[in-house]
């Protein structure tokens, strides 16, 4: 394989990074969003964000982007092809995340909770500052396993005409006919973005260690 | 009770959000004045078929990109090509993302149920790609007792089979997710031989060192043509490529074009109204 | 008329599904003094100093923090009901709280752990809140603890930061839940001196807690309850001296030798 | 639109039966895909844990690649790469290759494992220190530990993870159609790709993706409810 091809896969892994990067950011705002509305006592609430989970972890990545892209303008949204793409990533890496957050949240010591109570915290102070930083780094690194998972999931937005990592790699298989060296390439492509991040990730459960009781 | 519920009412949700996808968009202009008002065609395909479309050194060519340009040129507009996974390609036809398919797909009786299709550009009649060197596959009747493979669902699939249960000694017959893995299959040594459309195999054989082509083709003769959307909107649209292409085949441009992806010219009828299969 | 009671608790009751634990309690805890609340293991005087913290509610009875009442008031009729949250959050504001497990943050600094409330609930801009915070920790002697993490200090420290915590917050009244009891008891010391100091100050604070010899050297009143129900109050000599109520007896012969208890 | 009794058109017959057993297929890879995946993973995060440091290196390492590949690749190369490097090396005739569906099953259940042991990493860091200390101190060997004390209390915490990471194993499955593994994607996109029917075929998917994701979910719910006594021991 000739490093012409290999640079084309590089090239094409700045919109995997890129795309999947923004996603997770705007995924963590939003999983923190429907995992209060999960944990939330109002009934109405809680329903809406159970049904969110449900429905963007419950089918396919590849069908959320098509309704996404194909549904949204007939009822007169058009999004292009990135919005889509960060759309339909973000939300089903937020179902996920969500999820992983509910867990760390049902962890975090009650009695925590109770002295942020006892310190007049209101509910939304004690969310933000004492739940959430400690749910979080409860759960580390399967936080870390997501973002992970979204960057080799992010494959799936050339389904709404973003080019990136893997569909480089499957035009370049498809037309050398040397699909195995080119999906080896890939593959150590993504390998080295995701030690990238699994190292941050790490990086952050030493931080986050120092501050445990 | 609840979760019941719950389940109940997602799945409703999900069926009517799903089958909203599939409802005629609802703007009923005609198709064609909105295309020559743009001057911009929007042609939608997948870049995983050589030497249809595909990508060298990371630009999109084949035969359709030449084919598309003169077609452009005959209408007055310019081509803007919308590349996607062949999944999302016809969902996108349907609901008005692209005017067009630059598929191709072999024309079909149950396809012509659903889409209309543009007049035939290539021959898809199917012949046999093989190992080269590989001495025990002289003629397509050699594979008898061997395994083979063809792309599942594809029309070169149901011919390859038909073809097998002739012979009198039956091999597996393997179906893969794309042809593609068949190659790989291939050259890995699973599988003796791919059944597919000459025009792709004769290519792959042209293009890798590692395969070959066994002549003659077998089964019956079908044709490539792009898929087109059947609504009436659209049919003004389809006439417009349809005259367009029947000029680019009588002056020569599609023997040209044919010639060098091919490597060879076909002579196609001007329009497939029942095919074959 | 008569000085209104730093804490006032008229007919408490609180129930975990079938099993009563409290089953009306009357008391008076009186200002600028330290209480004590002392009673074998069960016998429920966790549960009413959670009670008073309102981190329980009660299942019957009326609280009062300063002569207004927390949580649940009584109606024109006299009826119990349940007041606004707004006026939860202003009576309990008047109420500190040391736990027996700490409970410090453990993803702030001992700094941050004491100015968080300063920032968020009192509105204070970081720096006014850091040397506010640094002040209170002065006090408990831990200024130069301010950046270690509660995972980098004693047990002893991490209760000091607590109890700087809850000062911070300038509260008319502390509670303190078995505050040593989780503690080693060379660590013990420390916290009591703390305490100590704090009582000299004439803060209000109702201790609930095991080490008899604080309760009856600082105290100025004890009370002591068994089986959810308030059996002997009054000052330390009053309840340890003799004649006893053998059930303190008992207790004082579980928690301290049988000589140390003869020298009461 | 006659969408939804084109749909209902697919599932009777011969369509239905196919469809039906990739359905079969799918749920096998699956559940012993996942339970045999979550196994690996846990004697991994064990391992990594309790063993020597090389160990640890060694798993970590193979813990990284395998996190940090498609499983698209993986199993490509697992399918295609044996095949290929005994032709490099040989004839051929010498040579093990694996059938779809098993290098489907092992692919399957090394991804997954990889991924349950950052799982299980992530639960033995959240138990305090005490509560192993104690039961160390009453006799326990460090096995009655690990299933007695450490397991039950990390898995609160864990749960909800798990039931994520079993719910996106499901989804790779569908990814193993590339290798001709006749799941349920693979006979569903037969379909599509015959008749042109993808909407109906997304449909499908999508359907019964989501009731197969939604059971998961209710088992998870199930032994959450079940385990929520080991919750708030304290206190």
């Amino acid at each position: 394989m000739s490093w012409e091809l290999f640079w084309l896969l590089v090239e094409a892994s700045g919109l995997t990074i890129l795309y999947s990067a923004v996603s997770i950011v705007v995924g963590f705002f939003v999983s923190a969003a429907v995992c209060a509305g999960v944990l939330s006592s109002n009934r109405p609430i809680s329903a809406a964000a159970r049904l969110f989970v449900s429905f963007f972890r419950g089918t396919p990545l590849l069908i959320q982007l098509l309704l996404i892209y194909y549904l949204l303008p007939q009822i007169g949204l058009n999004v292009p092809s990135a919005v889509a793409a960060v759309l339909g990533l973000s939300l089903c890496t937020a179902a996920y995340q969500a999820e992983i957050l509910r867990g760390g949240f049902q962890s975090v010591p009650r009695g925590l909770i109770e002295a942020a109570d006892m310190c007049g915290l209101s509910a939304f102070a004690t969310f933000r500052r004492i739940r959430l930083p400690i749910a979080v780094r409860l759960t580390l690194p399967a936080l870390t396993s997501e973002a992970i998972m979204i960057l080799k999931s992010s494959s799936l937005i050339s389904v709404v005409g973003v080019v990136e990592l893997t569909t480089m790699a499957k035009d370049l298989a498809s037309s050398t006919y040397q699909p195995l060296p080119i999906f080896a390439a890939a593959g150590f492509v993504y390998l080295v973005i995701n030690l990238v991040v699994a190292g941050f990730g790490q990086l952050a459960e030493r931080a986050a260690r120092r501050g445990h009781a | 009770m609840n979760r019941r519920a719950l389940i109940n009412w997602s799945l409703a949700l999900a069926t009517g959000v799903v089958l909203g996808t599939a409802l005629p968009s609802a703007a009923s202009a005609d198709v064609l004045e909105t295309v020559k008002k743009a001057g911009v065609l929007k042609v939608g395909t997948e870049t995983e078929f050589a030497p249809f479309d595909f990508i060298d050194k990371g630009k999109h060519v084949g035969l359709n990109v030449d084919l598309f340009e003169e077609i452009g040129k005959e209408m007055g507009v310019k081509i803007e090509w919308v590349t996607l996974p062949w999944d999302g390609v016809l969902p996108g036809l349907e609901t008005g993302k692209f005017d067009i398919v630059a598929g191709p797909a072999t024309i079909t009786k149950k396809r012509l149920e659903r889409y209309k299709f543009s007049p035939p550009i290539a021959e898809a009649t199917v012949a046999i790609l093989k190992k080269k060197g590989d001495a025990s596959i002289m003629k397509p009747e050699d594979i008898a007792g061997k395994p083979t493979g063809a792309g599942k669902a594809t029309a070169q699939l149901a011919q390859l089979q038909e073809f097998v249960k002739k012979l009198p000694k039956q091999g597996e017959v393997k179906e893969y997710v794309g042809f593609n893995e068949a190659y790989a299959d291939l050259a890995a040594g699973r599988i003796a031989g791919v059944a597919n459309s000459l025009p792709n195999i004769a290519f792959v054989a042209q293009t890798s060192p590692v395969f070959e082509v066994v002549q003659p083709t077998f089964g019956v003769k079908t044709y490539f043509g792009f898929p087109e959307n059947a609504a009436p909107e659209y049919a003004s649209l389809n006439d417009a490529v349809a005259a367009a292409m029947a000029k680019i085949k009588a002056d020569g441009r599609m023997g040209k074009i044919q010639k060098k992806w091919f490597g060879v010219e076909f002579d196609t009828p001007a329009e497939v109204k029942d095919p074959a299969i | 008329m008569s000085i209104v009671s730093a804490i006032r608790v008229s007919g408490v009751v609180k129930r975990f599904g079938s099993t009563a634990v409290l089953t009306g309690i009357d008391l008076d805890v009186p200002r600028g003094a330290v209480t004590c609340l002392l009673g074998p293991s069960g016998s429920g005087k966790s549960t009413l100093l959670r009670c008073i913290a309102f981190l329980e509610e009660a299942t019957d009875g009326i609280i009062e923090i300063d002569g207004e009442p927390l949580g649940f008031g009584l109606d024109p009729d006299g009826v119990r009901m349940r007041l606004p949250d707004a006026s939860l959050r202003k009576v309990r504001s008047k109420i500190g709280m040391v736990f027996q497990q700490f409970n410090l943050w453990p993803h702030m600094t001992a700094l941050g752990n004491v100015a968080e409330a300063l920032v968020t609930v009192r509105g204070l801009g970081r720096v006014e809140a850091s040397e506010k915070a640094m002040a209170q920790l002065e006090k408990v002697g831990l200024a130069q603890r301010a950046t270690h993490y509660p995972s980098e200090l004693s047990g002893g420290q991490q209760q000091r930061v607590a109890i700087a915590r809850a000062l911070a917050l300038e509260p008319k009244i502390m509670l303190f839940d078995e505050p040593t009891s989780s503690l080693d008891p060379e660590l013990t010391g420390e916290v009591l001196n703390v305490m100590r100091s704090l009582a000299e100050t004439g803060m209000t604070m109702l201790v609930v807690t095991h080490e008899i010899g604080f309760a009856a050297s600082v105290a100025s009143k004890i009370v002591f309850l068994d089986h959810g129900k308030l059996l002997v109050e009054g000052a330390p000599a009053e309840v340890f001296g003799k004649p006893r109520h053998p059930r303190i007896d008992q207790f004082l012969d579980t928690y301290l030798d049988r000589g140390a208890a003869g020298l009461l | 639109m006659n969408a939804l009794s084109s749909i209902f058109g697919y599932l009777h017959g011969d369509d239905g039966w196919n469809i039906l057993s990739g359905l079969a297929n799918t749920i096998i890879l699956w559940l012993v895909g996942s339970v045999l995946g979550a196994a690996l993973g846990f004697f991994i995060a064990v391992a990594r844990r309790y063993g020597p440091k090389p160990v640890d290196w060694l798993l970590k390492a193979h813990v990284e690649v395998i996190r940090g590949t498609p499983f698209l690749v993986q199993a490509y190369l697992l399918y295609f790469g044996g095949p290929y490097l005994c032709l490099a090396l040989g004839d051929g005739s010498v040579c093990l290759t694996l059938e779809p569906f098993h290098a489907g099953l092992l692919g399957l259940t090394v991804y997954g494992s990889a991924y349950y042991s950052e799982l299980f990493r992530a639960g033995f860091e959240a138990i305090p220190r005490g509560h192993i200390e104690a039961a160390t101190t009453v006799g326990f060997t460090r096995w009655q530990t690990l299933r007695r004390i450490i397991l039950p209390e990390m898995t609160m915490l864990v749960l909800p993870s798990m039931v994520n990471m079993t719910i996106l194993l499901l989804k790779e499955t569908a990814v193993l159609s590339i290798i001709s593994v006749k799941e349920l994607k693979f006979q569903v996109d037969i379909i599509g790709n015959r008749d042109y029917a993808f909407v109906e075929s997304f449909t499908i998917l999508a359907l019964v993706y989501w009731a197969l994701v939604e059971i998961c979910g209710a088992v998870g719910r199930a032994a959450e409810a079940r385990l929520s006594r080991y919750r708030f021991a304290h206190s």
